[in-house]
């Protein structure tokens, strides 16, 4: 039982990094437009995410640094704080997204409208932040997180034709109707939603937090083996219903609501209030990651104390930042603007600026100054270069090609 | 007698975490080094320097001016300094020892925003 | 002084030309004793790279670090021009550069810093 | 770097709101894009009908209301666009004829479930599968 709680960390991550709100609504709308033509992108993030997330914990681990430390110490001060204002831009506008998640998820259970539930969701996550430790969050909200499995048992129960649902995902590439362009925007979403930067910032300072050392490399392992392809299975599972019940209806998912009604239809009332419950812990959960991560980043620039293994006042300027990043989302969700397609356009900016998370990452963990006799093997390295080419294409073509396909309409 | 210890100051010590050896706590960065001349004109380093007027002008540009103007606005003269006497090791992170003052934006923040607020002082359950 | 005030500053050799500019500054420890505990980094030399280049990644440091085959070729590539000037061949500042007692062609490459029999 | 970026924003949102067409092409392609829409939120509407049994109510009330909203949007957008011949007007007019009555099934639906309940959820369905039919093959005309 100990050993299984201590890859709650991997399933938090996963869970909030993989299913948060924008995720939970592209694969089901990629689901429902493209099929599974899609899959191999959700394959090949979670091949990436794992590479990068052992090395971060890897590093956490041994040297005790988290990913921005090193983002820092690597890209220097001017390329460092370019990277911190993106990031900390794009973190922002997540938490505004995934508050305006978790406050849907309610209205979906009780009918009430979300605007009335957002005060409420930013008050009980900055309270958690505040009090509760961070292992039994990660606990709390990974586990709960795991109502999602629910859609895996819609997916059966809706009795879906497998072997179409094989020959899209073995044929990669767009249906008659979807242009190729916008075949690749939404590509190139899936890998950044599968690979978000703050899923390292958070699993590497997750690390520090928990006391990681190197007797916990193993753990640090499996946390990485179990969580993150367990969020990929969890993307698959939501495309495949999508596909399933909305792909022969030509409906485009565009809400929370319609994205959740596969399972309805599969699995009857229960089913509905289990997905409701993931949906929430899972939003709520990202909430949680992506807030602590801007606290995260920001402290790990400037060499604050960070993190909640100290009591809040020896950690002001962490917990002020927290503070003000949750009050200042909360009024962006309160403007009524769509969360939703914040996420949306989030996922395309971080996926243009993932190069500069990931590099300094690949480098520490070839620096025997940090990791002594852990450096990176000759795998990590041939697939974190590979992945490292990837990035760069992807960064490049990321908002050029939004613009071009009007952010895939 | 081994050989000197050779580092690089770009590559091992400028932008590293600095962290109290006691417990770990983490201090800031290596904003900057502050130099000597010895006897024969050449630079040693004496302290390593912190602070918004020590990265304001390594960052450089507006950004860089607004940061150090903020902080002449608080009242700062000159970066807080750790001198090298106190660093014990130079390695994933820059380990000193010592008491040191807590940052100015640290104090400010700590008593007049976190501290007010229940629960600061209480360890987290 | 500060070593901000090192780093990146342009670098001209006796004869007035151009060499590069300063990437890094390797420090040893052996200066003058702090309150009798230790010994001061001394600043032994400079790392000058031909132009901007951005961040060495510690890649240049030769046959002690191992890294990705393709970022250390391409890091090798960019670098292969980076000299080491030692603090006895610097002459002074002169305005915005640094001065060379010697030229530009006496200057060895970074990675005979790490051969056999090296300073 | 940020700049780029809150440029590319404003663009990508600019570009997502409607602006007048240029020709009878462009106005074709509008109201096929506006169908496709419509018909995207009726069927999303039938398939929770259908399973009505199995939904709870305020699931229900949450989907309707959010289809509702989108259907009358797509409405208002479509019908403040100015048709730039008569042959396209009556194209529009053709168009608006069937959302408005999709516009009117949905808000109908809406009052049944706050009400109480689906009334007649197989003729609702019946209905629903028509019009969307009928949107599905104007915007395969027309796209």
């Amino acid at each position: 039982m100990k050993k299984f709680l201590g890859i709650t960390l991997g399933i938090l991550t996963a869970i909030g990094g993989f299913v948060d709100i924008g995720d939970l609504v592209a694969n089901a709308l990629v689901g429902s437009r493209f099929g599974m033509s899609l899959a191999w992108v959700v394959l090949l993030g979670v091949l990436g995410i794992c590479v990068f997330a052992e090395m971060s914990g890897r590093i956490a681990a041994v040297s005790r640094r988290a990913v921005f430390d090193l983002v820092r110490e690597r890209l220097g001060p001017r390329a460092g704080l370019v990277n911190l204002g993106a990031s900390f831009l794009i973190l922002a506008l997540t938490v505004a997204a995934e508050i305006g998640g978790a406050a849907l998820a309610l209205e979906l259970a009780t009918g009430v409208d979300y605007l009335v539930w957002v005060p409420a969701v930013a008050f009980a996550a900055w309270l958690v932040m505040w009090r509760v430790k961070f292992e039994t969050l990660e606990r709390v909200f990974g586990l709960a997180g795991l109502a999602l499995v629910i859609f895996i048992v819609a997916l059966w129960q809706l009795g879906p034709d497998w072997g179409q649902l094989w020959e899209q995902a073995t044929r990669p590439a767009p249906p008659r109707d979807e242009g190729l362009p916008t075949y690749f925007y939404y590509a190139i979403a899936l890998l950044g939603g599968a690979m978000t930067p703050y899923e390292v910032f958070f699993f590497s300072s997750g690390g520090v937090e928990e006391k990681w050392t190197r007797r916990d490399l193993s753990v640090a392992r499996a946390n990485v083996l179990v969580g993150f392809p367990l969020g990929g299975l969890l993307s698959l599972a939501i495309a495949a219903c999508a596909a399933t019940v909305f792909l022969p209806a030509h409906v485009q998912v565009d809400s929370l609501g319609q994205m959740v009604l596969p399972v309805a239809l599969g699995a009857g009332q229960v089913g509905l209030a289990l997905v409701i419950l993931g949906v929430f812990a899972a939003t709520f959960g990202a909430t949680l990651e992506v807030a602590l991560s801007s606290g995260y980043s920001l402290s790990q620039y400037f060499g604050w104390q960070w993190g909640k293994f100290v009591r809040p006042r020896e950690a002001a300027r962490f917990h002020a930042t927290i503070l003000v990043v949750v009050i200042v989302a909360t009024a962006l969700v309160l403007t009524t603007i769509d969360p939703i397609m914040v996420t949306e356009y989030s996922l395309v900016f971080a996926a243009a600026a993932l190069p500069l998370t990931y590099l300094p990452v690949l480098l520490i963990a070839n620096d025997r100054d940090y990791m002594q006799d852990k450096v990176n093997g000759r795998f990590s390295n041939t697939l974190g270069t590979a992945f490292m080419i990837l990035l760069i294409v992807v960064s490049i073509a990321a908002i050029p090609l939004m613009l071009a396909t009007k952010a895939g309409q | 007698m081994t050989a000197a210890r050779v580092v690089h100051a770009q590559l091992h010590l400028l932008d590293r975490q600095v962290v109290r050896a006691r417990d770990g706590r983490l201090v800031c960065k290596v904003d900057d080094l502050e130099l000597a001349l010895d006897d024969d004109g050449r630079p040693y380093v004496t302290a390593i320097l912190m602070g918004p007027l020590a990265l304001g002008p390594r960052v450089g540009g507006v950004l860089g001016r607004l940061m150090a103007g903020a902080a002449r606005l608080l009242g700062a003269t000159a970066p807080p300094r750790i001198p090298m006497e106190h660093v014990s090791r130079i390695a994933g992170a820059v380990h000193v020892g010592g008491d040191l003052e807590p940052p100015a934006l640290e104090h400010w923040v700590r008593t007049h925003l976190v501290e007010p607020i229940p629960g600061a002082r209480h360890e987290n359950e | 002084m500060r070593m901000s005030d090192l780093i990146a500053r342009p670098v001209v050799d006796s004869a007035g030309e151009v060499v590069g500019q300063v990437a890094d500054v390797r420090l040893v420890q052996d200066g003058p004793m702090l309150r009798q505990v230790q010994h001061a980094f001394r600043v032994a030399g400079l790392i000058v790279v031909t132009r901007h280049t951005g961040r060495l990644f510690g890649y240049e440091r030769g046959p002690a670090v191992k890294g990705p085959w393709l970022v250390r070729k391409v890091l090798r590539a960019l670098h292969r021009n980076t000299r080491y000037v030692t603090w006895e061949q610097v002459g002074g500042i002169d305005g915005q550069d640094i001065v060379l007692r010697v030229t530009k062609d006496r200057l060895p490459a970074v990675s005979w810093l790490y051969r056999e029999g090296g300073p | 770097m940020r700049r780029r970026w809150a440029a590319g924003l404003a663009v990508a949102l600019v570009a997502g709101c409607s602006s007048p067409a240029w020709n009878d092409r462009d106005y074709e392609l509008k109201a096929a894009e506006s169908a496709e829409a419509v018909g995207s939120a009726v069927e999303a509407v039938r398939l929770a009908v259908g399973g009505d049994g199995r939904l709870t109510r305020p699931y229900l009330k949450v989907l309707l209301t959010g289809a509702a909203e989108q259907v009358q949007g797509v409405n208002d957008q479509f019908g403040g666009v100015q048709p730039p011949s008569e042959r396209a007007r009556r194209l529009g007019e053709r168009l608006l004829e069937v959302t408005e009555r999709a516009e009117k099934a949905v808000a109908g639906l809406l009052t049944e479930v706050r009400r109480d309940r689906v009334a007649d959820p197989a003729g609702a369905v019946r209905e629903l599968a028509g019009l969307g039919r009928t949107l599905r093959r104007f915007q395969e005309e027309h796209g």
